[in-house]
């Protein structure tokens, strides 16, 4: 509803403000979100959290930043050069790149913030993220020097980056925060600059935070000294955390949110379908996956045939569109389809109770029992939480219809679930994965080695090689037919039953535009306007 | 005379579960101007019973007052309200209730609970209201008034609460006092100087009291007239001379009988045979002849009506219907009539 | 004066057989509490009340052809209506058919919860505020200790030591459910501790747990009705919390807190689903209000009619 | 009296070091770390983080090294919100929560006590059956739920009162009727039924007989008489009700001191969880002390620390 | 009288103080006596003077400040295991003086009267404890009636009867009874002393009998005591103190008897003690506790000794 170039009848009259008024209606530029909870950290180095990644996204700008076809796009980088073997990469920081306070954004300040975030004597719990410069993980074990680290200052404004092994996705990795810089300058002075708002946080993203009270409030404003300020158009961004769904989508509907869900926040799943139905309801699919681990060394889940058996039996699309209703994708494989776009197909066919009884009952005569009665009590763990939850009751039912097996449900705080899944004392336990980077690897590589975060004690060693192989590929075709290959195998041997692909699901003030979404559903802000 | 209270007819009854308990069943006395009644009576006769009525205190559930007037001025307080026999209460008829423990609030200084009537009625300092209750406790015997004053009630003994009690009642001049039992728990001495104290008090200020006791002694010091009731009526009324030199009733008799004095002491006392009449199943006839030696078959099938002997003196017994035959008052009760009437005359 | 026969004034004497009455049949206290406790007619409609609810616990869940478990999706988040009469919850159950197996649970875990904080807290308070001194001192030391250690991670290690199910869950209300009603007679005991009738029963040589029984408690009985009518609705919530972090019952076992606490978001859209927990927990604690009053009421003999 | 106070300092002081050692020795016993995340960390992460925070000491030289800075008042920093320290949480939230517990615990002392004055007064007539229902919802709604329909009515629905945050007075309306709601109910029926007993006491009669009128005899007599049982509530009320609710900071979205005692606890934030138990508990024990001195001047029988029959 | 007797129960010092410092409360303050078996000592005094206080102290209601109290040869305030303790309070027992706050509200009068035959298992049968409670009902003016009645639904003089039928329920030897019976009206006095006096006569119980109606303490009791703030101003044989008051509390308290007859109260004329001017009197001298005859103890002077010796010697 465009104001035109008429006078809003009373704007300004009985104020006593200096200014005039525009004679034009002024759409405000305010976004407001919810970022639900006060974030870990906005020390990009120390940031373990999406909460503090959606503010650092807005705040600091990387080497590269994902644009809104979901590439890396150089940033902080005007020129960016790889050697041959891919090994190595050289960045040229752009002359206009600075901080909020005015210096100068250097290849120092890079330097600076990833071997910070490497030295084991810092706090840096996504350290790890870094691990593919050279000598990385080493020096963060203790073992070199950080000196040693493959990043180098070459002059002001020339960084240099080695790498462990040729990394495909590397662009991708520096547009992620924890390869942002940091204001060597006053980080080397003052060791607390990133608990506030004030004179020693600057940033070098298109906002610079004006306002942290803790808790409760993040105030952004651009950055005047942001080399391309001209694009950023809101004039105002505040965060809020409000621990609570109905909350934010309340707070939405009355006016004080422009913006409620996912990435910021999230909605409560049973505002959806009404939400949905008045046209409200914006959903994208974005790089993560739900599903079910199995112990693939206790029974019954020890046996392939059972294990697919169960995953096939799930009847997905019901799922999906009945319990958790924001749009998710049924999984019928690993990587989600912002990586491989045919897996919104899948390996397998939703629901195929068929095959499921027939798999089942080669299981059980591979394993020895006469009937469902034979096989051990089977428990389905997850976290303590509503939707998961609710999920888990709906699959229960599934599997008691669909193969007459009964499931027993088990939940458990947190840590102390993910504390049973690491020791095994579980046999079907939820989990998710969201991607770090818009790579298959990414999700792939959870189950090439034992230990870590492949809780389901599965093995393959073709699986492994290819994943392997793949890291040297130069060519993104083979790479890419490598890494379906090793999908197959996966899917094939099922030590996972993947449920769903995670999408965003929000609302939105009608006259946003400009939002950016990634793949792995960051929100940015930086072109975001009202119209 | 003038009356200031007359109480007519009066019934009142308390519905438990064992059934109806008629603690009164029909009380008519009246208290002059200046003058002290004193009624006196069986424990469990009613006279409490009597006197809460009087200020609406009974509680209603289970109480009832089921009958009669209790004209005060000439106005009748069974029909007022709530919140007019709240001007009533405290400041035209206090009450000094029969047991000072429970009746003292255990959570309130002694003084506050003295001054408080004097600041709802009499319009008062506080710093006034305050010395005001210094002088009572003085006056009724309390030493060292001003520490006790800020005392609690359970910080006092028996007889000090007692006394703190009467503080309470005397704190706002009321035209009548109705004194339950007053000094019961109090020594001869300072009982002796109660007494004398509402005497003096009287005399001032006109006040009428009604005086309930069970101590005959006290009676005779202290009344004008007095009133013996057993179970739930008044039986005899007259002066003090009438009922102790010409008592009629042979319950009064047996009052008088088994009182000891210095110089009872052998041989046991002469007490009144069986036990007082249970109220819920009232007896038909008169309620004290179970336990009368006198009983006669009259007394089992109708209610004496009173008779009057003197224009002071009325007594509610069959024994003064021209019909029945003349007896006697006990031995003990002329001896002992007699021996005063010389005691007296020595003097 | 009307005129009465001669023979009417023959001497009888004492006359110590009609003073002899017999003697109406000894009430118990119980019995006349009783007997105070029927003419309470609120009171009565709440023995109803429970009876009812009681009832529908047992033969409700019979009452449908559904099942507390099965889910029916297609037909999730359905207003009542003629084939369900409570309407359905997220995955197409019926609240009904829920709701009354969801009765059994919390009816027993109430009642269990508040019998056992009756038991421990009154005797723990009791003793605490009778014995006084060091013993009190202590005794409420303790209490305060276990009330200040975060209550979450006590469940946590609960969840980790022991199998979650109905006992664990027990336990776990039990471990703080007691304190408040402890505290409450604690300082009621305090107070009658002094009172006369108390010292006349020791001078008769009454033990503690005598004094405890026939004169403190009784006359603490007020603020202990009191106190358990909160618990009931506590240890329903509590209930719902417990099985909520796992500790309890397992989904998808119903429960009226864990309904209710399930329904919350959905207020605004479903709100059904809170609505007829949220009911039958209000009109149970009514219930056990109005029967908490009568019982107060019957207790007091001064208030008898 | 301070003789008596001295030694309850004493006994506080000996409490708190037990529920510190308590809390601290269950907080490791318990499963996960402060460092546990959906992504499992690699182990030489896990060991630069244990260093960091001094878990690699042996646990006794941590649990003396915590004692002696709790008794400095220090809590040390978060594990999870870098560069906070649980001094700055505590400071940060307290104000906050105390503001909406005073709002509370007034709203609940005040119309707790009115109502069940009221129906004491008035037992067994529509006023106390009135009351009664009033109360009952209030027991039998808990503050989660409370506070959901609040805000859906009154903010949402009605627009009244603001939805959530914590700014103006307006803003506090809610989140205090929500947290009051319960303890309101409860101490309207606590008076109720105290009420009920001191009312038959005699000494209520002779109040009476001094002509004063009902509210005369109710605010000098009857109250005070029957202020012990919410007396004893209010102990333990007044220390929670100050340090927040979580699910209350939680629906209206109030940067209090409550959510830090559930999420520092599914966090593992050890400092933070040792921390605000510590807060708490001082003011848990405190706010008993005080309750136990309150007793002693409600009832000048009560004796501060006396023993059986003296 | 002279006779030597078994002592019963030994006053040593007994002191009982209340609150501190400046409060402080001398309630009892050093007294001593003996109680012989079988007998009745009547305590008299002004009121506050400490009677029920000492009543009070000696069964062990109160701790005693200072003193001993021994009964039967052993001390009632030394240590005791629950049996003993259980076996003293059958011995000894107490009539309360307020009628009111010594009945528990919410118990009906038959269980308030068997408290103590439950509590020391007299009863075989709950017939046998109701037939108990009637008889105890019975013997002090009562109706069975009223067994199952509430203390509330009884007027002050009943109350203090079912008081002293609990006391009387556990069949003690030696009850101290405070006031037992001032709150009754004289016919049922008359029963309840008569009673008592029965009992003794039966049982051969011992009465520390607390009371100020001066003609009931002399008619009931062998030996009486005078006691004045605290303490004990004069003991000797009922008649002696009569015959022969020595101290002048003791004559001022006789004075004062009220007697029921009207004209006889118009015309009497009190004695009036003050205890400042007999301080002036005594000059300072702290005064003793002294055998002024045998068996008449007074609490006097030196210089008052040799004048009471006289004064008994005529
Ligand atoms: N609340 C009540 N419920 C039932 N009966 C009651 C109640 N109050 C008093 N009564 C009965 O009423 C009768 C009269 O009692 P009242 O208190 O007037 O006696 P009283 O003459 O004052 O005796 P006392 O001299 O012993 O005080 C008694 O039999 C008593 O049992
Ligand atoms: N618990 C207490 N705290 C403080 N002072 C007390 C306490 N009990 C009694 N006193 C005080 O002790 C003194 C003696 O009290 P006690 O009750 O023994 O008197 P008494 O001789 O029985 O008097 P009365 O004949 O009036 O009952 C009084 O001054 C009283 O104030
Ligand atoms: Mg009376
Ligand atoms: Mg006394």
């Amino acid at each position: 509803t465009g104001g035109g170039n008429e006078a809003t009848p009373g704007a300004g009259e009985g104020t006593d403000e200096g200014t005039t008024e525009p004679t034009t209606e002024a759409v405000e530029q305010v976004f407001r979100a919810n970022i639900t909870s006060e974030p870990f950290s906005l020390n990009p180095s120390l940031a373990n959290d999406s909460t503090s990644g959606n503010v650092l996204l807005q705040t600091f700008e990387g080497l590269t930043r994902i644009d809104e076809s979901g590439k890396p796009q150089p940033a902080m980088a005007s020129e960016i050069k790889t050697s041959e073997d891919l090994k190595t990469y050289t960045f040229t920081i752009r002359d206009d790149a600075k901080w909020s306070n005015g210096d100068p954004v250097t290849a120092n300040d890079f330097e600076f913030a990833w071997k910070w975030a490497l030295d084991p004597a810092n706090d840096a719990q996504y350290a790890y993220q870094l691990y593919y410069l050279k000598n990385a993980a080493q020096a963060n074990a203790g073992e070199v020097s950080t000196d040693e680290v493959g990043v180098t200052a070459v002059d002001e404004k020339t960084l240099q980056v080695e790498l462990e092994n040729p990394t495909p996705y590397i662009l991708e990795l520096t547009a992620f925060y924890t390869y942002f810089p940091v204001n060597s300058k006053i980080a080397k002075e003052n060791d607390k600059w990133y608990t506030d708002a004030g004179e020693l946080y600057t940033s070098n993203g298109p906002f610079k935070m004006t306002e942290w009270s803790h808790n409760d409030t993040i105030v952004l404003e651009p950055n005047e000294n942001y080399w391309d300020k001209d694009t950023v158009k809101l004039e105002r961004i505040e965060f809020s955390m409000i621990n609570d769904e109905n909350t934010e989508l309340n707070m939405f509907k009355s006016g004080q949110l422009t913006w409620a869900g996912d990435n910021f926040g999230s909605l409560p799943s049973e505002a959806v379908p009404s939400l949905e139905k008045e046209g409200k309801l914006n959903i994208k699919p974005t790089a993560g996956t739900y599903w079910y681990k199995f112990h693939t060394e206790k029974e019954p889940f020890n046996n392939a045939n059972i294990r697919k058996a169960f995953s096939y039996a799930i009847d997905r699309e019901a799922l999906v569109k009945s319990v958790t209703k924001t749009g998710e994708i049924p999984a019928m494989a690993a990587v989600p389809p912002s990586m491989f776009p045919e897996n919104e197909q899948g390996y397998f066919k939703d629901n195929d109770i068929e095959t499921a009884k027939e798999l089942l009952q080669k299981g059980m005569e591979e394993l020895g029992y006469s009937s469902v009665e034979d096989m051990p009590e089977i428990k389905l763990s997850y976290n303590t939480s509503e939707s998961h939850q609710k999920i888990a009751q709906a699959v229960q039912d599934m599997w008691k219809n669909n193969l007459g097996v009964n499931v027993e449900l088990e939940n458990a705080e947190w840590a102390v679930y993910i504390e049973k899944l690491h020791q095994g004392d579980y046999q079907i336990g939820r989990m998710g994965w969201l991607g770090d980077f818009n790579d298959p690897m990414n999700f792939l590589e959870l189950y090439k080695e034992l230990g870590g975060n492949n809780d389901t004690r599965w093995h393959d060693d073709e699986f492994a090689s290819l994943l392997e192989q793949s890291q040297t590929e130069t060519d993104p075709e083979k790479r890419t037919a490598m890494l379906k290959q090793a999908e197959e195998i996966f899917i094939d041997a099922m030590p996972v039953a993947p449920i769903y692909f995670y999408t965003n699901a929000w609302v939105q003030e009608d006259n946003l535009k400009g939002i950016v979404m990634s793949g792995l559903g960051d929100v940015q802000l930086k072109w975001a306007h009202f119209e | 005379m003038e009356k200031i209270i007359e109480v007519k007819d009066l019934k009142v009854s308390f519905h438990t579960f064992a059934g109806e308990v008629q603690a009164v069943r029909g009380v008519n006395f009246h208290v002059n101007k200046g003058e002290t009644l004193a009624i006196v009576g069986e424990s469990g006769s009613g006279k409490s019973v009597t006197t809460q009525s009087i200020m609406r205190l009974i509680p209603m559930p289970p109480g009832e007052i089921k009958e009669g007037q209790i004209l005060f001025q000439g106005e009748d307080l069974v029909k007022k309200t709530d919140r007019e026999m709240e001007k009533v209460r405290g400041k035209d008829i206090s009450v000094i209730f029969q047991d000072a423990m429970t009746s003292l609030n255990p959570t309130m200084k002694i003084g506050r609970q003295i001054t408080e009537s004097m600041l709802k009625h009499n319009n008062v300092s506080k710093a006034d209201a305050h010395n005001r209750a210094i002088e009572l406790l003085e006056l009724v015997g309390i030493p060292r008034p001003e520490k006790r004053i800020n005392q609690y009630p359970h910080e006092f003994s028996g007889g000090m609460r007692q006394r703190a009690m009467i503080a309470v009642a005397l704190a706002s001049d009321p035209k009548l006092l109705i004194a339950d039992e007053p000094t019961t728990a109090l020594d001869v001495t300072i009982q002796a100087q109660i007494l004398e104290l509402l005497k003096d008090i009287q005399k001032k200020t006109g006040t009428s009291i009604i005086f309930i006791t069970h101590d005959l002694g006290v009676v005779a010091n202290v009344a004008d007239r007095v009133a013996v009731m057993y179970g739930g009526k008044v039986v005899e009324t007259g002066t003090v001379d009438d009922v102790f030199y010409n008592p009629q009733h042979p319950y009064t008799w047996g009052l008088l009988a088994s009182m000891p004095d210095l110089d009872t002491d052998q041989g046991m006392l002469q007490a009144i045979p069986g036990s007082p009449p249970d109220l819920t199943n009232p007896p038909k006839g008169d309620a004290f002849a179970a336990r009368n030696p006198y009983a006669m078959k009259i007394d089992f099938e109708q209610q004496p009506p009173m008779f009057k002997i003197s224009d002071t003196h009325y007594a509610a017994t069959w024994l003064l219907h021209e019909n029945a035959p003349k007896v006697e008052p006990p031995e003990i009760v002329k001896r002992r009539m007699k021996q005063y009437k010389t005691k007296a005359g020595e003097r | 004066m009307e005129q009465i026969s001669k023979e009417m004034f023959e001497k009888v004497g004492v006359n110590t057989s009609e003073s002899e009455k017999i003697s109406r049949p000894s009430i118990s206290f119980w019995k006349d509490v009783w007997m105070r406790f029927k003419q309470n007619k609120l009171a009565m409609t709440g023995v109803v009340l429970i009876f009812l609810i009681g009832v529908m616990a047992i033969i409700g869940p019979y009452l449908t052809p559904y099942d507390y478990a099965t889910n029916d999706l297609i037909n999730a988040d359905q207003p009542p209506s003629a084939e369900h009469w409570f309407g359905t919850d997220d995955l197409g159950r019926d609240v009904f058919t829920r709701l009354w197996e969801g009765a059994r649970i919390s009816l027993f875990i109430g009642l269990a919860a508040a019998a056992i904080d009756l038991v421990i807290g009154v005797i723990w308070g009791g003793l605490s505020g009778f014995i006084g001194g060091r013993t009190d001192e202590i005794m409420m030391r303790i209490a305060d200790i276990l009330w200040a250690v975060p209550y979450l991670l006590l469940v946590i290690l609960l969840m980790v030591v022991f199998e979650p199910g109905l006992a664990t869950m027990i336990v776990a209300m039990t471990i703080t459910g007691w304190i408040n009603m402890a505290r409450i007679i604690r300082g009621q005991v305090l107070q009658l501790k002094h009172q006369e009738y108390v010292m006349a029963s020791q001078t008769l040589g009454a033990n503690t747990s005598r004094v405890m029984r026939k004169h403190l408690i009784p006359n603490t009985m007020g603020p202990i009705l009191i106190t358990m009518t909160l618990t009931i609705p506590g240890a329903i919530f509590t209930e719902a919390f417990l099985s909520y972090l796992g500790l309890g019952i397992p989904a998808p076992l119903a429960s009226w807190g864990t309904m209710a606490s399930d329904g919350v978001p959905a207020l605004q859209y479903y709100p059904w689903r809170l609505f007829f927990p949220a009911t039958f927990i209000c009109l149970t604690i009514f219930a056990f209000n109005v029967i908490g009053d009568g019982l107060r009421d019957a207790l007091d003999p001064r208030l008898r009619k | 009296m301070f003789k008596y106070i001295a030694k309850r300092l004493l006994y506080m002081l000996f409490t708190l070091w037990l529920i510190v050692t308590v809390t601290f020795f269950l907080m490791r016993a318990a499963p996960g770390s402060p460092f546990t995340g959906e992504k499992e960390l690699p182990p030489a992460i896990q060991a630069n983080l244990e260093a960091y925070y001094g878990l690699d000491k042996p646990w006794y030289m941590q649990y003396v090294d915590y004692v002696v800075s709790v008794a400095k008042w220090d809590f040390g920093p978060s594990f999870k919100y870098k560069g906070q320290s649980v001094n700055d949480l505590i400071n940060d939230g307290f104000p906050v929560s105390f503001m909406l517990g005073m709002e509370a615990i007034f709203l609940a002392l005040a119309f707790g006590v009115l109502l069940g004055v009221i129906a004491a007064l008035r037992h067994n007539k529509w006023q106390d059956y009135t009351a009664m229902i009033i109360a009952v919802l209030g027991i039998s709604v808990p503050s989660f739920i409370m506070a959901s329909a609040l805000q859906y009515f009154l903010a949402i629905k009605l627009q009244i009162f603001p939805v959530a945050r914590f700014d103006t007075f307006m803003h506090t309306v809610l989140p205090a009727l929500a947290l009051a709601s319960t303890p309101m109910a409860f101490i309207a029926r606590l008076t109720r039924s105290s009420m009920l007993e001191v009312i038959n006491n005699d000494y209520i009669k002779t109040a009476k007989s001094k002509g004063l009128n009902a509210r005369e005899i109710t605010i000098r007599h009857t109250l005070r008489n029957a202020m012990m049982p919410v007396v004893s509530y209010m102990g333990p009320l007044v220390s929670g009700i100050l340090t927040g609710s979580f699910v209350i900071e939680k629906i209206f979205g109030i940067p209090g001191l409550g959510m830090h005692f559930v999420t520092s606890i599914s966090n593992r934030d050890y400092s933070v969880i040792m921390g605000v138990t510590v807060f708490f508990s001082v003011l848990l024990l405190v706010s008993i002390l005080l309750v136990d001195i309150a007793y002693s001047l409600i009832d000048p029988r009560i004796k501060l620390a006396d023993k059986k029959g003296e | 009288m002279a006779q030597k007797q078994e002592v019963l129960l030994e006053i040593k010092n007994l002191k009982q103080h209340f609150g501190k410092g400046d409060g402080i409360v001398k309630a009892v303050d050093g007294i001593s006596f003996d109680i012989y078996r079988g007998e009745t000592l009547g305590l008299v005094g002004e009121s506050g003077c400490g009677k029920s206080t000492t009543g009070r102290t000696i069964i062990r209601l109160y701790n005693a400040t200072d003193g001993q109290v021994i009964f039967d040869g052993e001390d009632v305030h030394g240590k005791k295991s629950k049996a003993e303790l259980k076996k003293f309070n059958r011995k000894m027992q107490m009539i309360f003086q307020d009628p009111y706050a010594s009945l528990n509200p919410r118990m009906t009068v038959a269980d308030i009267i068997a408290e103590g035959i439950d509590i020391h298992g007299l009863a075989s049968s709950k017939s046998e404890r109701m037939k108990r409670v009637y008889e105890l009902l019975e013997t002090v003016g009562l109706n069975r009636e009223h067994a199952n009645r509430y203390p509330h639904e009884f007027s002050g003089g009943q109350r203090q009867r079912i008081g002293i039928a609990r006391a009387l329920a556990v069949d003690p030897e030696f009850i101290i009874a405070d006031e037992p019976i001032s709150a009754l009206d004289v016919s049922i006095q008359a029963q309840v002393v008569n009673l008592m006096q029965k009992l003794q006569e039966d049982k051969g119980l011992t009465y520390l009998f607390i009371a100020h109606d001066l003609s009931m303490v002399k008619y009931i009791s062998d030996r009486i005591g005078v006691m004045y703030f605290g303490k004990l101003v004069e003991l000797t044989t009922s008649e002696q103190l009569y015959k022969n008051p020595l101290h002048p509390y003791t004559k001022s308290l006789l004075s004062a008897i009220p007697l029921p007859d009207p004209d006889y109260e118009r015309n009497r004329i009190r004695e009036v003690y003050d205890l400042e001017e007999h301080k002036k009197l005594m000059n300072g001298e702290e005064p003793e506790f002294r055998e002024v005859s045998p068996g008449h103890w007074v609490s006097c002077t030196k210089a008052e000794f040799e004048e009471y010796k006289k004064q008994v010697k005529n």
